[in-house]
């Protein structure tokens, strides 16, 4: 709790920063108005102006409020303009797809971890994978899905999936190489066999690490669902609505979506570290 | 004339490293019957670790030939055979002190019953009951090392293999494991392998005293205790004690300057 | 039966590649055999099954066509990859490094900013692009500005993680040598942040790319890796997709090979770097 | 009920009001079809979809669709409900472009991923070349909206008549201080929204037959459309699953797009499909097609349907 | 009278933890004179590392006074009046043994000739020619372990702080290099902190003894050695030696019970 003041403070300090950026930032579109119909504007005409267009460059913050709170509170979650329903159909997506990614990335590691021919033929491929620009391979992987007979929510899952199988791997083929040499001797006196150790030592001691990379997979995840909605018929989600707000130059719109997003994605990664709080804590792992 | 326990013959290991291969054990050749206590001592670096690994199948000698009960180590090993103490206490964080000792039981398929039956024995046994259900942060270095030598008694190895056990106790402390480690071992009769650092721990605790010497890791002497099995603590100010210790820490001091 | 021929060239070459892991002699060869499987399931896949080459074409065609476009696909690679991804990635990192070390002298700041910072890197980028395009303007600048947003976020939490890596030991050291600041600083807590800087080095590598070839698709000149990938879609020339993407895992693999490299150099000390 | 899926060429609005209003009225369930409308976006190619099997029968626009088929797909206009253009070229009057002549020097938003290529035939028609310098223009490739002539980033934009170029009015421009130019009256109109569907599942007679009820049931839906602007922008509003669109400019595109299909019977006019691919042969040394097209359409479907 | 170096008088130091604070140092009073060689001596958990750490200022006391050559400890820290040697080496791995002993010189500002020739000296001393240019991980434990006295010695500081520096040590090497101490401070007349688990160690080194007893740290007691300053190594056998090391045993055990 000794956070909040200094976050607030923070916050406070932005706030006004972006106040300042959205007079400046849309003064420029005043003036030339003011130009074009032949009149001059005062400073405090400019600033409310700035501060109430419909289009603005950057919105001001209580405008971008205005219309969270306009499309949550105010409109049934049923409703296709409301950013709950929404945002239900980006989450759902994002579940399933870091639900698919986290086993792919599990089961990755495990691989890796007892085959040598996976450790040394597949890493550089996956870290490769991850430089391959998913923006664009998204649509045709919509496309080919579609084609196999499979549309809707899995699509979209399963490009969540292929952006966060790779931290989640990553994080665990460390966590599962964890435990220190005196640890696996150990079992080694007791003669375990592979599968006691993988079970009563590796899979343990690799939880923190999992935990860390599973915070990093639920964003990632996150954010390849919006990346999938943007093409595949931009229909709804939250993708679809950050992408049709920028056909029509509604900024405030874009800027609320991006907003529930990032809040979507924050309250993610902190069910996940709640999680994790209570997991290692039952574990003993947490001091 | 009974067969010894561990008998090692010309045994020899080279690591391959990056750079240069490491001798680290040449021609040992020792011969250890049921129910001694051996210590094991030398400068830091002269291979007793890595005798004590080869005993456990942890390694794998590059010459020479270690039969344990007549069998290769790693048929030991798998017959398991042996309960390690290692350096560092090493127990699992995740576990309490309770599941930490059941770990080898559960690995080994120990009954349900017989496993509570046995960790309560043993807890008795290193002074920590009570202390069952803590998790190892929360009890203090020398209680942890109990805890870890708690988990080596818990199942029936007939052969005790310690690396330092008591290294980064006080000497108090360590005072008082010495003798218990003594009363346990009398009681159980198992083979005890201990490596130490402390030459009067060394000469207090073993029928048998291997002085090694490093680059390469040999024996350069191996001193039979005459004192009695039956060893109170001020048996260290008597003058045999002193003595084995004197031969110790010439033998000691000889390798040292090699 | 197509399904069965495929099935038996995957297990024979990767019956091949257990076999050649074993050895360290051969070990080099197993990632390249394992890319070489991929490409052959999936020319294998997209000949027997009569995909079209509008769908996915086979490899081989990507081939010929990354042969013949060179010219094009390095006037894509230096609009995209060189001004875009590189600037944006030397600012952004820069910048996080220099904030990292101001905020690390102020726990305050640092409690205010990170929480927000973690906010801020889950935003997602697809919606920043739009309107950093609107900003800066279409050429490469606006792709350097979202390159530079991508990669704040991560080099700066790991930087001040880094910072406070050196252990309680090591700095108490510093306090009885009573070094100032800046001492301690640049002999101590740089040097411990290592492997840290290094660690959100490379996570930016791949982010950089990835921004500044997903910015183009909002707006941008008429050359550049994402404007020829979404334009080449809309011309169903699918050939010249893969080259691009191609193009990008390639550059992605080696930029991401060279901050190991010097990652490599730098941090010879640290046990992770030691095998 | 038959299954038909139509692919649209780009999101849910009154530019495809005629399907929308089929499926609503119930058209398409009067001719016993049971049809799904898939919304396209900004990287959704339609005839891709259409190849890969995702859908039976497209909207896209005629050079697109002519550059795929010389690519090797083979796809076939089947009905044209648009029978005129609707892309033009919008400039701020400020930036000093009053006819063709003042292009070259200047900035211009171009729409890409396949809607390029009306525009490169214009340009090669005046002889303007489009890669920078002193003599030519210099190309962006246009975002989603209409943000770069606002900010003064391009001097022309792309502006479709029914959609675009309201929003530069809407965001507070008024119409005295713009200069369109009109590819219709520049004479390099192209066919835009056209139905297409693959070549093989012609020789199909239950797909011809199919295809047949479809393209009655949505010329009627287009009628429909025509005559109440009003309750066909409502019913688009209702399709429209990401709720950002407004009544009062789907109205408005309503409107507009009426007078693209009016002369339309849904049946693929000779003339105008020799106009365009005319127009896109005439590229000078980079023509977007460079063979006449061979069985690019057929009056089968329409000539059953219309009937 | 001459004034002591180190004067605590009610030295309190308490920890604000999460739970319960903890009550680290109780009372402690102590007079070191220059050129005093002191030993540390308690069970772990003590206070003997605390108390150090508040001589070189690392800590403050919570009550009490504390003065080092009439200052405040953070005056004298400033003054560059400590030398201190951790319990581990804590050298940086990043930099070769050479160059961590200049680290203390680098900040200091001396300049480039005197290092070298400084980083010399202190290498012969601990006997480590020929591994300046080495990086720490290359060395063996004890190896390191010199290294970072020889950089606690490049620096002239008149007080010598120094945590369990041969824990690790095995008893052939921590003799030798408690010789090694013993003619250093001879040689140099630095005042000597030393903190130790080992009773002969302890007796062998110092001048003053100082035994503690934890929970809370107090000082049990101060025994002033009769033994001479010249001290070879057999002094551990004279029986002066031995009466000492039993009176430190006496006091510790008493803390133990407690
Ligand atoms: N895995 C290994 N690879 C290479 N060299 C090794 C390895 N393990 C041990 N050594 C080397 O073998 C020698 C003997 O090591 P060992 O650990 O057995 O010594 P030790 O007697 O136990 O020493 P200490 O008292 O410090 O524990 C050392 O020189 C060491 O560096
Ligand atoms: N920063 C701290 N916060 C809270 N408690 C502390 C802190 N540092 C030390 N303590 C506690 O103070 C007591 C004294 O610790 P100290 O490290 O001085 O013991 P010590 O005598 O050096 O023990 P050892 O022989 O194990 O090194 C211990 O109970 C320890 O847990
Ligand atoms: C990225 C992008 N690509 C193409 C178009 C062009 N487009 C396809 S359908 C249609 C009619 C819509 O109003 C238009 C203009 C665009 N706008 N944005
Ligand atoms: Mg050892
Ligand atoms: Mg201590």
């Amino acid at each position: 709790m000794r956070n909040i003041l200094p976050i607030l403070t923070v916050l406070l300090v932005i706030v006004a920063v972006w106040y300042a950026a959205a007079i400046k930032m849309n003064a420029a579109w005043t003036y030339a108005q003011a130009n074009r119909a032949g009149t001059e504007v005062t400073f405090s005409e400019v600033v409310r102006d700035t501060l109430n267009q419909e289009r603005p460059v950057l919105p001001a913050p209580h405008q971008v409020a205005a219309e969270l709170w306009a499309t949550t509170a105010q409109k049934k979650i049923t409703s296709k303009r409301s950013l709950v329903f929404h945002g239900w159909v980006t989450l759902s997506a994002t579940l399933l797809g870091f639900a698919i990614g986290t086993t792919a990335g599990i089961l990755l590691a495990i691989g890796i971890t007892h085959n040598r021919a996976m450790e040394l033929g597949v890493m550089p491929w996956a870290i490769a994978s991850q430089t391959i620009p998913i923006l664009a391979i998204a649509p045709m992987i919509i496309v080919v899905l579609n084609s196999m007979g499979i549309s809707g929510l899995i699509p979209k899952s399963i490009i969540a999936a292929y952006l966060s199988f790779f931290p989640v791997a990553v994080g665990m083929v460390k966590g599962l190489r964890a435990p220190d040499a005196m640890q696996l001797d150990l079992m080694r006196t007791y003669s375990a066999s592979d599968n006691q150790t993988f079970w009563k030592l590796r899979l343990p001691s690799s939880m923190p690490y999992l935990f860390a990379s599973l915070k990093v997979g639920v964003a990632a995840s996150l954010v390849g669902t919006i990346v999938a909605e943007l093409p595949s018929g931009a229909t709804r989600g939250l993708g679809a609505r950050l992408l049709s707000g920028s056909y029509y130059g509604q900024t405030v719109q874009i800027w609320s979506a991006l907003f529930a997003a990032a809040l979507l994605a924050a309250s993610l990664v902190i069910i996940v570290g709640v999680i994790e709080k209570i997991t290692l804590r039952k574990m003993g792992m947490a001091a | 004339m009974k067969k010894p326990v561990i008998d090692a013959s010309g045994v020899d290991l080279t690591f391959q490293t990056k750079d240069a291969p490491v001798h680290a054990l040449k021609d040992v050749n020792l011969q250890i019957d049921k129910g001694d206590f051996v210590s094991f001592i030398g400068p830091s670096g002269c291979g007793k670790t890595t005798l004590l690994r080869c005993i456990a199948a942890l390694e794998t000698p590059t010459g020479g030939s270690l039969t344990v009960n007549g069998l290769s180590p790693d048929e030991a090993r798998k017959a398991r055979s042996y309960g390690y103490v290692f350096q560092a206490a090493g127990l699992y964080p995740w576990r309490t002190i309770e599941k930490n000792i059941k770990l080898p039981l559960e690995i080994m398929g120990y009954p349900k019953a017989e496993m509570d039956e046995r960790v309560k024995r043993v807890l008795d046994l290193v002074d920590l009951s009570g202390f069952g259900k803590k998790f190892p942060w929360q009890l203090s270095g020398g209680m942890q090392q109990r805890a870890s030598i708690a988990r080596a008694l818990a199942f029936d190895a007939d052969i005790l293999l310690m690396d330092e056990p008591f290294g980064a106790l006080d000497e108090i402390v360590r005072d008082k494991l010495n003798e218990e480690l003594l009363k346990l071992w009398d009681r159980t009769g198992k083979t005890i392998c201990f490596v130490t650092h402390s030459i009067p721990e060394a000469v207090y605790l073993s029928t048998k005293i291997v002085v090694m010497s490093p680059r390469p890791g040999r024996i350069t002497d191996v001193i039979e205790s005459p004192l009695p099995r039956e060893r109170p603590l001020e048996i260290r100010d008597t003058p045999e004690f002193i003595e084995i210790a004197h031969r110790v820490r010439e033998g000691l001091r000889e390798g040292h300057n090699t | 039966m197509k399904i069965a021929i495929i099935l038996l060239v995957w297990i024979g070459l990767w019956w091949l590649n257990t076999r050649l892991a074993r050895s360290t002699k051969t070990a080099w060869f197993v990632p390249i055999l394992f890319g070489i499987t991929l490409l052959l399931l999936w020319e294998l896949t997209v000949r027997l099954f009569g995909v079209s080459p509008v769908i996915l074409p086979p490899p081989t065609d990507i081939a010929l066509t990354f042969a013949s476009e060179i010219p094009t696909l390095w006037e894509d690679f230096v609009q995209t990859i060189i001004k875009g991804a590189f600037s944006g990635y030397i600012i952004g990192c820069g910048a996080a490094f220099v904030t990292a070390i101001i905020i690390d002298r102020s726990p305050f700041l640092q409690r205010g900013l990170l929480p927000i910072g973690n906010f801020v890197a889950a935003l997602p980028i697809v919606g920043v692009a739009p309107i950093l395009v609107m900003w800066f303007g279409f050429d490469w600048q606006s792709k350097a500005a979202v390159v530079v947003i991508m990669v704040f976020f991560p080099m700066l939490v790991n930087t001040v993680a880094g910072l406070q890596a050196s252990d309680n030991m090591q700095r108490d050291l510093m306090r009885t040598y009573n070094a100032s600041y800046v001492q301690t600083l640049a002999k101590l807590r740089i040097p411990t942040a290592m492997p840290f800087i290094f660690n959100g080095l490379k996570i930016a590598t791949t982010l950089a790319l990835i921004g500044a070839i997903v910015a183009e698709f909002f707006g941008s000149p008429i050359k550049g890796m994402g404007f020829r990938i979404s334009t080449e879609v809309g011309r169903l020339n699918l050939d010249m997709v893969w080259a691009e993407i191609t193009v990008a895992a390639i550059a992605g693999s080696a930029l991401y090979g060279l901050v190991s490299y010097i990652e490599q150099r730098v941090t010879f000390w640290h046990p992770s770097q030691r095998g | 009920a038959d299954d038909v899926t139509l692919q649209l060429k780009w999101v849910t609005q009154a530019q495809f009001a005629g399907y929308y209003v089929a499926l609503e009225n119930g058209y398409y369930e009067e001719a016993d079809l049971d049809v799904e409308i898939k919304a396209g976006g900004p990287d959704i190619a339609p005839v891709q979809v259409l190849l890969g099997g995702g859908a039976d029968v497209m909207v896209d626009w005629m050079p697109s669709a002519l550059a795929a088929r010389e690519n090797g797909a083979p796809i076939v206009n089947i009905a044209q409900p648009f029978k005129s253009s609707g892309m033009m070229l919008t400039c701020l009057k400020e930036n000093g472009v009053a006819s063709p002549e003042d292009f070259p020097g200047k900035t211009l938003g171009v729409w890409f991923f396949g809607n390029e290529y009306p525009f490169l035939s214009w340009m090669s028609k005046l002889e303007i070349p489009t890669d920078g310098g002193e003599e030519g223009v210099e190309v962006l490739k246009q975002g989603f909206n209409v943000d770069p002539l606002l900010q003064g980033q391009a001097a022309c934009i792309s502006t479709m008549t029914y959609n675009e170029y309201w929003q530069v009015i809407d965001a507070g421009i008024s119409e005295d201080d713009l200069i369109t130019f009109k590819y219709e009256d520049e004479g390099v109109a192209t066919l835009e929204d056209g139905l297409y569907v693959l070549e093989e599942n012609l020789g199909d007679p239950a797909f011809e037959d199919k295809m047949v009820r479809f393209v009655a049931a949505s010329m009627k839906g287009w009628k429909w459309a025509e005559e109440n602007p009003e309750a066909a922008a409502e019913i688009v509003l209702e399709y429209d699953e990401t709720g950002a669109q407004t009544l009062s400019h789907q109205v408005r595109m309503m409107g507009e797009v009426a007078k693209l299909t009016a002369g339309s019977n849904g049946a693929l006019d000779e003339a105008d499909y020799t106009r365009t691919v005319e127009t896109l042969m005439g590229g000078g040394s980079d023509p977007v097609i460079t063979k006449e097209p061979e069985g690019a359409w057929t009056h089968a479907i329409t000539d059953k349907a219309l009937n």
